[in-house]
């Protein structure tokens, strides 16, 4: 028998109303890169915070074995102790303080009565140079971009005398030369013999790294594959579990005229006033799905906050909505000219998550439930409900406060709250982010719906089978510029990748 | 239901909405009637008779004014502890714009109330359009206004007023008028939920048993009716007291029924997701502000007819009051969730505590300890039962 | 005479009282924050006692909205007489009105009560405070530079006090013989405040201060820990009012040149009587009639004392106010008064 | 750099650094240098005199020890409403039991300083380990004590205290000794410096330039000397001073160089990752406010000390102060960011406030406007400088 580094046996998790993880397994062989996949809320995350002690043992039934020693972590310190780091999926680092307190501050360094700062300085300076970074380790850490913060994130985790690293979706805010830094360390950590086990949703990086992969789904073990028994497409078919075609009720419907017209516009930074999007054109039409493709931060977010007018900050350009130049400042404006958008965060941007679903989604719409300036509360309830039914949200009742609803409902609540206002163009920012496959599918079929009744909808996604699976038609974004423009009969994913990184339409 | 979607029923879910919604107001009563009852027995009943009924409620009007515009100020997300030095500084204005220059009661009230609201536009523009704290806005804003009230009043107490002055804080509605407002406000319920279920009706949407519906609204009816005879069999329904339930109503309104009421929520609930449906948070905030000075201005105007002068330390630390109103009635300092009539509840708590300690003539210090005890117990409950 | 004679009655035949029962009085106090009304409540709740009567006493902690509250709580009690401490002698008028439309009979302490039917007033005269504050100082100092050293700016005593102080020292600054270098008025009777001020004033006028018209007892002590910082204390007169215990004992070691002593036995047991007297419906004459801008009072007088360290002896010794050990607890022994 | 990896340098990253961090501070010196020319203006020069310099050090001294205190509860994204009531319940234990029992200065200052730490550690529990927001806790806080103050106390002012207490707050140390600290202090500062510029060559971080490292303390240096030259020629300096300097010395040695500071900044800065990092938070915080407790203690004694008496009333409303010296001194309300250096500059901005009008014998009603004002602008203009 092969030497395990870790085994999980019949591990299931709970959460109120969500079985998170159902009698998983999942071994790790010593030394190697195990990548774990699954569709977003597949339980990866949890499984992971299962191994760390943040769900501490009591919480979750089944068995951990480490290096052949069966394990009970009550605490994220004791799974230190144990030799597991693990780097999560959200930031957790402190942005008023320093890079080096930053790495040490789930080290035993900063647990010592008097902390030694010189030291700490030159420890971390040492740990800056060996992942290649050339940081100043006092630096404040809100002083960094998003790719630094989250290599620092890495960093920390690798101070650890570490037997099992995880790191948890790393490189969703990496740029591609921050994504080689991460590569060579890996290389670098699996010579020295440390287990790794990798989650992320690019495949790619899962091909190019990996010896084996662990596929979960809706919180069930699919199975283990050794890598080179595997392909992309594989893997995706194991994790969502049926054809691939399925997944996009694509119909061919007629596109109407232009709806919104994009010319030239740029947008500056507020604080450094560099542009950091430049000379965008595009145009978009009734009954049209538009796909926004490019790598994380290619600046598509903040195209379309800006002109929503959620972006504070110059910008230049010129926007026809309907055949109307339209100057919006702020986003009260954009609903006015008839736009729509679903923030990539929702529960940030999109949702009061302490107030009941009616009242989410009336919000934008309150006008439509008011008379003579009062609230008609019938008819509010009345309209959540037919638009909630519409998105077929699953929910005890209308009056459940949407804090309470699983991530794809809450997603549905958003889109509820922006269709019901009745929008011309509808603007979804990753709107997928963290849905399962059935919720995806639903949301598609709306989206569908919607630009049958000629409304134009842009969708930005970082997934590609996704822009290619829904778009009528896909542009690229690298650096905050427009760099190519695809038919849906002509787009690859190979193409998109091409030119997302910086290459030239082909 | 026989909805086409499957709709996931969590057994915990369930159980909690629909009645989840009323718990805290639930508790609170429990609250109410067991201090009543407490304090009931210490003083062989006379906290429950008609005359002290009658004091409670005049007493806690003040507080409860203060509160009521506490309760949204906190909602939005912020504080205000100003309050106290605007009541004392509108109420000074009032009494000195009657007493030294001799206008009628009619424009000094409106005065007052509008300084009040000016003076809440000050701060909410600093909070609102240059971003700093409220807590310092307010902060700063009670010495200034203590200040203004010292310096304009040369530190005299100004009185007496006029008689019609004082009637606003010291007077009662007589018996008849009181019985017919009872009335009128049952029939009013009645007809309201008799409308309001025949609507929902028709659009289909679904209707709480009959029963329950009705049920609450004859309790309420019944408590309505018995207050007013209680009152009645004394001097009646006190003028202040009237002035709260009225501006109580409205701001019920105002909260539930208004888009500004709605937005408020909304702003403290999530304030970026608030700025990006559109909700213009700046002018909304600052608005909010407008009100509370407003209604401290009216708190300001019963002060002083309640005690019929204006004296320069009028209102001091009435802010803390009404924030620990607010709290107890079940309002989050982290902003967005607070109710109105749980303010009036608290306010109502804090005066009772007040009213029974004094009826039972427990010592000063004593009055003290047990009421910042009770403060911390009723919001330690409240913590607990929120996070079950 | 007479009103003595009613007391006495009272307290020998409660059975025969027309009410049901003890005679019950209600003593409204202002707040207990300062010293010297806690010997006020004490004296006046054992003289009732003795008188027959019972006393219900209420403090509000100085928030006129509060004892209003409270006197109104007292009043649905059943009480036979009121007593009323005010914390602000403007603003009790509704309540007081109150208290006689039920036929409850009012008695001021202390304080008067404007604008309202008042049945008997018992008092010291704040603004004749400050007059003997300013005529003592001026005595002991009689031209130089003056501080005034208010009370707390938000209490209407203190302006009261003020007044009269003025009414002695303006005509003297007016001739040219005092210079008034300074007016500060502490918040809230604070010492330390006061003690701030003083400092500020010392170093703003190169010490060259020679008398300070304090307005209480606690300012006064803060004053002088500011003159003690500049070995000052005992060489700058300096005035008080209270006759608190630390107060008197500054004065007997030369500290603190005067204090106002209200006789606080006096005016608590004369109130007892009177209330007691009015409780059992009877009229009270006063030694004069006071206007409080509604009708005219019956004014029952007590002069304050002026309390320098050559009559200590005679008042609050002889008073039992504070007892002589305590009183002389840091004079060394051979050079106390003799008991 | 010859790592297998590209680097990219951000030129944002490089500009802001060194220099930005101090930015705050200077502002805050230039603040209290226009504060003390303007007063020194209308003083003639009254304000700048040894001798008010030592009024001044003397007087900030016990809001600046509950500012000390405050920077850490705030930094931890907590409050403290109850600091002024609980000096006056400390500095009255304090003086009942030398007053009354009869007990040594020594024994008394403990017992102060213990009671305030048990005080802390009932507060504390409740707002780490019970989740009741310190913000209530703390108001309830401020009542309880006051209660328990006029109980144990029956009201009277306690006093005098023996002359080694009255000495705490009101003497000066010798001005021999003072010069042995000062240059005590200079030479500590040059070596340190000295020996951490050496070190960091050694380990070969990087080393600001010399003429910057050694400039600032030369700076440091000559101001120190030239406060004792100027307090030694009055009476020397005032021993409330030292107790200030040397907890604001030790409180900046826990802030920064022991787990328990660091931990309190995580926190405060962003309690999820705090969490995450395996840090116990109840604990840190239950100690947070048994700091702060003590710290009221040692305030408590100051202020009793400085009176040679303990009044029921003492402390009223420092928190205020404190809450405010905290904010000026660029301590951030919502958590995460604060220093004690600041506090302190804060607090000697709010006493010079004080202290100059006091000096300009400005009319009180002025002082209330101008304090409160004052502490709008200032935040106002850091909150304007953050943004930049
Ligand atoms: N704290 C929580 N409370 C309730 N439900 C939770 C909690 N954390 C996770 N879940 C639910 O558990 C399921 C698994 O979530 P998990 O975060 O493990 O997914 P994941 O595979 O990591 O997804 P992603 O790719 O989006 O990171 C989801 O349905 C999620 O909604
Ligand atoms: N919170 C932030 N702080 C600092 N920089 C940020 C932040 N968010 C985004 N950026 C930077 O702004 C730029 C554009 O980001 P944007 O979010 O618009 O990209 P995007 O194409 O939408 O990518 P994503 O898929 O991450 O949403 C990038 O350089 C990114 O690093
Ligand atoms: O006796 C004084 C009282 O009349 C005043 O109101 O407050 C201060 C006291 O010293
Ligand atoms: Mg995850
Ligand atoms: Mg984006």
């Amino acid at each position: 028998m092969e030497a395990f580094a870790l085994q999980m046996q019949g591990i299931t998790k709970e959460f109120p109303g969500v079985k998170a993880l159902d009698n998983v397994t999942f071994s790790v062989r010593k030394g190697e890169i195990h990548a774990l996949c699954g569709e977003n809320g597949a339980g990866k995350s949890t499984l992971m915070k299962i191994l760390s002690g943040v769900y501490p043992h009591g919480t979750y039934s089944g068995r951990i074995v480490i290096n052949g020693n069966e394990v009970s972590f009550k605490s994220i310190k004791e799974s230190q102790m144990a030799g597991v780091s693990i780097i999560y999926q959200e930031l957790a680092l402190v942005g008023e303080m320093t890079v080096a307190e930053n790495i040490f501050l789930s080290h035993d360094l900063m647990r010592s009565k008097i902390i030694d700062w010189n030291k700490i300085n030159t420890e971390a300076q040492k740990w800056l140079h060996y992942i290649g970074l050339d940081i100043n380790p006092e630096t404040k850490v809100n002083q960094l971009t998003v790719g630094k913060q989250q290599l620092i994130e890495i960093t920390k985790a690798l101070t650890h005398n570490t037997d099992i690293l995880i790191l948890d979706e790393p490189t969703a805010a990496l740029t591609e030369s921050d994504v080689e830094i991460l590569k060579g360390i890996l290389m670098d950590l699996k010579s020295k013999g440390v287990t790794c086990i990798y989650i992320s949703h690019k495949l790619g990086e899962v091909m190019a790294l990996a010896d084996s992969v662990t596929v979960l789904r809706d919180g069930i073990t699919i199975g283990t594959y050794p890598i080179s028994e595997m392909d992309e497409d594989k893997i995706i078919a194991k994790m969502v579990g049926r054809e691939l075609t399925e997944l996009f009720p694509y119909e061919p419907r007629k596109i109407g005229d232009t709806i919104l017209e994009v010319e030239n516009y740029s947008v500056f930074d507020k604080q450094l006033n560099k542009a950091i999007i430049k000379n965008a054109s595009f145009k978009l039409h009734k009954g049209e799905i538009l796909g926004f493709s490019g790598l994380m931060g290619a600046g598509r977010t903040e195209l379309f906050t800006s002109l929503f007018g959620g972006l504070e900050g110059k910008k230049e350009g010129r926007v026809v909505i309907d055949g109307k130049k339209t100057k919006i400042q702020k986003p009260a404006d954009a609903i006015q000219a008839g736009l729509a958008y679903v923030s990539e965060d929702r529960k940030r941007y999109g949702l009061i998550l302490g107030m009941d679903i009616v009242k989410n989604s009336t919000l934008v719409a309150l006008n439509k439930v008011i008379k003579l300036n009062v609230i008609d509360n019938a008819l509010e309830v009345k309209k959540a409900e037919e638009i909630n039914k519409r998105m077929k949200l699953k929910a005890p009742n209308l009056e459940a406060r949407v804090g309470q609803l699983s991530g794809g409902n809450q997603q549905k609540v958003v889109l509820s709250k922006w269709i019901l206002n009745n929008p011309k163009i509808l603007i979804l920012d990753e709107p997928t982010r963290g849905i399962d496959v059935g919720a995806k599918y639903e949301i598609y079929k709306i989206m569908n719906e919607l630009a049958e009744q000629g409304v134009g909808i842009v969708i930005i996604s970082s997934e590609l089978p996704e822009v290619l699976g829904i778009s009528d038609r896909i542009l690229v974004m690298s650096e905050g510029a427009i760099m190519g423009e695809f038919r849906r009969e002509e787009a690859t994913q190979e193409k998109i990748m091409a030119c997302a990184t910086g290459g030239k339409k082909l | 239901m026989n909805s086409p979607v499957t709709t996931i029923k969590d057994p915990q879910e369930k159980k909690t909405v629909g009645f989840k919604f009323d718990v805290q107001s639930y508790t609170l009563i429990i609250a109410v009637v067991v201090i009543a009852m407490i304090f009931g027995f210490f003083t062989s009943g006379e906290f429950l008779s008609s005359r002290n009924l009658s004091n409670l409620f005049t007493q806690m009007a003040v507080i409860s004014v203060l509160a009521v515009g506490m309760t949204l100020v906190i909602v939005a997300g912020h504080i205000d502890l100003s309050v106290g030095s605007i009541v004392g500084l509108t109420g000074g204005i009032a009494a000195i714009l009657q007493v030294w220059q001799g206008w009628n009661t009619v424009t000094v009230v409106l005065a007052a109330i509008i300084v009040g609201a000016v003076i809440g536009l000050w701060q909410g523009w600093w909070v609102a359009y240059r971003n700093v704290p409220a807590f310092i806005v307010t902060l700063g804003g009670m010495l200034v206004f203590r200040g203004i009230l010292i310096g304009i009043s040369k530190g005299q107490t100004v009185a007496p007023l006029s008689t019609s002055f004082g009637q606003i804080g010291n007077s009662f509605i007589p018996y008849a008028v009181g019985y017919i407002l009872a009335v009128i406000a049952v029939v009013f319920l009645f007809i309201a939920k008799i409308r309001s279920r025949a609507k929902r009706q028709t659009l289909g949407l679904t209707l709480a048993p009959t029963f329950i519906d009705y049920g609450k609204i004859t309790v309420y009816s019944v408590c309505i009716i018995i207050v007013t005879y209680m009152l009645n069999r004394y001097l009646g329904i006190p003028v202040p007291m009237l002035i709260v339930v009225v501006l109580a109503g409205i701001f019920l309104f105002v909260s539930h029924k208004t888009s500004f009421g709605r937005f408020t929520y909304a702003i403290g609930g999530n304030v970026e997701a608030a700025a990006l449906s559109g909700i213009n948070i700046k002018r909304n905030v600052l608005f909010v502000f407008i009100l509370m000075g407003a209604l401290a201005g009216i708190a300001g105007v019963l002060l002083t007819s309640r005690l019929n002068a204006a004296t320069t330390s009028a209102g001091t630390s009435y802010e803390l009051d009404a924030i620990a109103a607010c709290v107890i009635g079940g309002t989050s300092l982290m902003g967005g969730k607070g109710k109105i009539v749980g303010a009036i509840i608290g306010a109502l708590i804090m005066t009772s505590i007040d009213n029974g300690m004094s009826m039972m003539n427990i010592e000063a210090f004593w009055q003290y300890i047990v009421k910042g005890l009770i403060l911390i117990f009723a919001v330690w409950l409240d913590v607990s039962n929120q996070k079950k | 005479g007479g009103q003595d004679l009613g007391s006495k009655n009272v307290s020998g035949n409660k059975s025969d009282g027309k009410k049901s029962g003890k005679i019950k009085i209600g003593l409204s106090v202002s707040d207990l924050t300062l010293e010297r009304w806690q010997h006020d409540r004490d004296m006046f709740v054992d003289k009732a006692k003795s008188l027959g009567a019972d006393v219900l006493v209420q403090s509000a902690n100085g928030d006129e909205a509060k004892q209003l509250s409270q006197i109104q709580n007292m009043l649905s009690q059943g009480i036979d007489a009121l007593v009323i401490i005010a914390i602000n002698s403007d603003s009790l008028s509704p309540v007081v009105d109150q208290a006689k439309k039920e036929g409850i009979p009012v008695l001021a302490y202390d304080r008067l009560i404007n604008n309202a039917d008042v049945d008997a007033y018992v008092s010291f005269d704040n603004v004749r405070v400050g007059e003997m504050q300013a005529e003592a100082i001026v005595k002991q100092v009689p031209t130089g530079n003056y501080f005034m050293l208010g009370g707390s700016p938000t209490d209407n005593n203190a302006k009261m006090f003020r007044q009269g102080q003025m009414n002695v020292i303006k005509p003297l600054v007016d001739k040219g013989d005092i210079k008034i270098v300074g007016d500060q008025w502490a918040k809230d009777w604070d010492a330390n405040e006061a003690m701030k001020i003083i400092e500020n004033g010392l170093t703003a006028n190169k010490n060259k201060i020679d008398a300070i018209v304090a307005s209480n007892d606690s300012t006064a002590g803060g004053a002088i820990q500011a003159l003690a910082g500049q070995h000052l204390d005992g060489k700058v007169a300096i005035s008080g009012q209270d006759a608190d215990l630390a107060a008197v004992q500054r004065i007997v070691e030369g500290k603190q040149t005067m204090t106002v002593y209200k006789p606080i036995k006096e005016i608590a047991t004369k109130s007892a009587e009177v209330a007691v007297q009015l409780a059992k419906g009877e009229k009270v004459k006063g030694d004069s009639t006071v206007n409080n801008g509604k009708i005219d009072v019956p004014f029952i007088k007590l002069d304050p004392i002026m309390v320098s360290k050559d009559n200590v002896m005679d008042t609050i010794v002889k008073d039992s106010f504070h007892p002589y050990d305590e009183v002389y607890k840091n004079v060394p022994e051979n050079e106390r008064p003799a008991k």
